[in-house]
């Protein structure tokens, strides 16, 4: 059903935790969906990643999706990091089954709510989140 | 991971080595056809098939004349229900009474139902999964021509009042189907003091092979057939017969009959030491379904703070099989409609867990999972952001 | 009697020995649950699921997604029918065409679909057992929604012009269903050139297990599911599958795919032979059927002024294996429904026997056939009072 | 399916053929049910059946009931055959499947009317046969 790189993640997943007095922090999904991914970012004064963890209440691979999403964004700057998308995610993970694409998209979420809480507490505009609403970005799933 | 455990007997089981010693000849020696009697060969098949009929009949205390093998539980229950439904076609009747913690089998072929005119009442459950038969009788119309209760439910375990509610339908003269494909085989069914005129059974869940069922119905009970053609099963189930998997039903049913007593003792005391080791040794733990009135090998539990598959797949890895809502639905990204049912939250709900045991199942195995499940919440939970029941419930 | 000839693989086949290999461990090793995705056990059923389908849908140039495993080939044929006609149900299309020939699973589904508003047009056919184009185009309404004629006769072995038929069947916009159960597996069938939309399968006609069954549906087409449930088969077939004996299914059409046309040569060649030694050592017999349009492994010859069961009780006595008519109306006292359309008249009917080959036949065993059958034959018609057609034609 | 005293009868069918100059003979059913039989009888001064043959058109329980009820009635007085009934016919042969009684009843007809033809010949009145018309007892197949 998952892929090896999704299992691996699963089995051990990288930045499992908190940072406590994180610069930006992001939580995207609710408990009713199932999921629920909360990112915290260190982040240093050239803008740099220096640091990021995860939380998730969720699938095998909504934590894989986290966890590879933490990889795929620490080190890099915060203009590199809101890049991130959900594609490139389910492509780093050699893809997921259909029904869980959603996780993906969480984990993208997730990593821009954080950004997007960096920027408010710092009175920064992020190119890529000039707009960007994290009450808009809910998945809402069907109940 | 040398340690196999597996934990799943709701979703199916394994066939039993003397069930398929039963079936072994029927592929390849004694292949006729059943409809075939003109010809040792078929005759042979027949007999097969009648003698399997005998043990089914038996063992609930019907007539031979009163069972027929369908595909399985679901064509069963597509069966009762669109049987009488459309045997009232156009005739006034057109109201099923069910409740909301049926499989889908039922649910699914009741919604199908509607384009036909047929309107059905789901009852509610309480927390432990029970209909309240108070509200059955309320729900009771001129109109209502079918009560179709489970025995007991594939996912909680909870067993209904059967006996009740057989009463109540024959007071009403209304007809009384049990879906009893989780009980059958477990528990002792008597359909002629219970009242059930018509009952659904499978073999896969009894240790026969899968894709063979069992249909009761009452003699003299109004349905029309479901599937058309030729004359087998005394002209009511057309299709040849999969005569090797009546056999392994048969066989399986023969065997479940022997020592059924001491089988559901034996699984109750195994499924207490379960439900205990999980409560003693995890907190924040909700037992679904009911305490006592629950079949001998179901165990489900809601795990607070962590999600249904993750446990699973970490299970897996320690070589334990078990399922999280049903077997059916796993896969899906609803949580089950019979835990909503309950009154579970769907965050709780999320993080539900069923054990079904089977007699090859020790006490050290039940340890084992113990163990196993107190490491693999702990590791969720510290990974989880929801950290207790305000964040649970949360939307 | 040592001698066992089985003549009778119309009505069953015996299983092939690699078929009962290939399923064997899925009965007490690989007995997930395939609906289980998330422990081994469960993938591993689900894959083999997965494997069946594809030998399927290659063997008849369909997409994977184009099969649907039922319990049978009258499951399949139930489908196809009420799945259409209740998908059309109150929307003003309502009419069937179909043939007289069919079976059973056919024609008693288009009875019972009568009470739902459902007409059905009846084809006639020659003498020889073919539909006349002609008469179908011209049955052709505009609420005609299905037509549904099978791929060759389980009787008479004869073979329809199925590409024909399909292409008016397009050109109308009507869908178009082939009962393919007895042609699947010996006859090279590619749906897409034949425009078909529905084809029904039956794995235990080409020496794979009773009780399970194929059927094709192209994509797009409007067809209600017939068992309602769980999420099995994509959601269109509920119940969970018979793994074991999809594997067989699987296994045995993979067998027959591999020498196809140098069977039905052989097989050909042996019809042939046991053709022209009935004719040449009996008198007043008749071939039923086509003479060359008919499936490679069917002989049906009427024997006047004799009656069919008594020469299958002597052909058992002498270790052969036959039928008279179809194997589900063996038993029924009315002459084949089929025979009655090619225009046979009672009496001649009566005394109709169907011998069906298998690979395992020799020229042997159909030479020994012909000699029984003469000596029988002659043993009955010393016994009866009718002598000659005008007896036979009496009332 | 049969009992082994139907085939019993069935493989070794006692008194097959016919009796030219028959002094009785009677023929019941029709190719369209499937069943025909017809009984001659040889029948003496003293009103007793000598000799009894039959023929039969039909299946194997057809041909055993002929076959017994033959022998059930030779050497009888035509007084005592034209008691035999199709009740005492299934119960010699062991039993019919339920599909299969009509062929008692044939015989049973086929033994009345070949006694009936008797009677006529030789202007006679058998007990029992007062008012019977053979064509009463033609069964109707349903087609
Ligand atoms: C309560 C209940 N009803 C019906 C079914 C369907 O039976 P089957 O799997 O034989 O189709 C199941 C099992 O899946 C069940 O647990
Ligand atoms: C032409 C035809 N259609 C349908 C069927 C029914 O298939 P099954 O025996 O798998 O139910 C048969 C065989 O009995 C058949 O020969």
């Amino acid at each position: 059903m998952y892929s090896e790189i999704v299992m691996d993640h699963f089995r051990n997943p990288r930045n499992v935790g908190r940072i406590e007095n994180a610069d930006g922090v992001g939580q995207v999904g609710n408990p009713k969906c199932g999921d629920i991914m909360k990112i915290y970012l260190k982040i240093n004064k050239d803008e740099i990643i220096e640091d990021v963890k995860f939380e998730t209440f969720g699938c095998g691979s909504a934590i894989a999706s986290s966890s590879i999403a933490t990889e795929m964004i620490k080190g890099k700057s915060i203009h590199e990091a809101v890049g991130l998308s959900n594609k490139a995610v389910v492509e780093a993970l050699g893809g997921l089954p259909p029904v869980k694409i959603h996780c993906s998209v969480l984990a993208e979420q997730a990593v821009k709510s954080a950004l997007y809480d960096y920027a408010q507490k710092n009175n920064k505009v992020i190119k890529g989140l000039e707009n960007y609403k994290p009450e808009d970005d809910e998945i809402h799933c069907q109940h | 991971m040398s340690k196999k455990l597996y934990l799943d007997n709701a979703a199916t089981t394994r066939v039993k080595r003397e069930v398929l010693d039963e079936m072994r000849q029927y592929f390849d020696e004694l292949y006729g056809n059943p409809s075939s009697q003109l010809y040792e060969l078929g005759r042979k098949s027949k007999q097969a098939i009648e003698k399997a009929r005998k043990t089914l009949a038996d063992f609930i205390n019907a007539d031979e004349k009163e069972i027929y093998f369908t595909a399985g539980g679901t064509e069963s229950d597509n069966w009762a229900l669109k049987g009488v439904a459309f045997a009232n076609f156009n005739k006034g009747k057109n109201h099923i009474i069910t409740t909301k913690i049926e499989h889908h089998a039922i649910l699914h072929t009741c919604e199908y139902l509607e384009k036909f005119g047929v309107e059905t009442t789901y009852l509610d459950v309480d927390r432990y999964g029970l209909v309240d038969l108070e509200q059955l009788k309320e729900s009771i119309r001129p109109e209502t021509m079918l009560i179709s209760v489970m025995y007991a439910n594939n996912e909680i375990g909870t067993i209904q009042p059967i006996e009740e509610i057989g009463k109540i339908a024959k007071e009403h003269g209304i007809l009384f189907h049990v879906d009893a494909v989780q009980a059958f085989g477990s528990i002792r069914i008597d359909v002629n003091k219970l009242n059930i005129d018509l009952m659904s059974m499978s073999a896969h869940k009894l240790g026969g092979p899968k894709g063979i069922g069992g249909m009761y119905i009452r003699k003299g009970t109004r349905i029309d057939n479901f599937i058309h053609g030729g004359g087998q099963e005394r002209g009511r189930r057309a299709g040849t017969e999969g005569v090797q998997n009546i056999v392994g039903f048969g066989k399986a049913v023969e065997i479940a009959s022997r020592n059924l007593d001491e089988r559901a003792e034996r699984l109750t005391a195994l499924r207490n030491r379960l439900v205990e080791g999980i409560k003693n040794n995890i907190p924040d733990v909700v037992l679904n379904g009911h305490p006592t009135r629950r079949l001998p090998n179901n165990v489900n539990f809601s795990f607070k703070y962590v999600e249904g598959e993750s446990i699973l797949l970490l299970l897996d890895m320690e070589g334990i099989s078990a399922s999280s809502g049903s077997a059916c639905t796993s896969g899906s990204l609803d949580p089950s409609h019979v835990l909503l049912a309950t009154g579970l939250d769907h965050g709780t709900a999320h993080g539900s867990i069923r054990f079904t045991l089977s007699e090859e199942i020790t006490e050290e195995d039940i340890d084992y999972t113990v163990e196993t499940m107190k490491n693999i919440i702990a590791k969720l939970r510290a990974m989880s952001p929801i950290k207790n029941d305000e964040d649970l419930k949360k939307n």
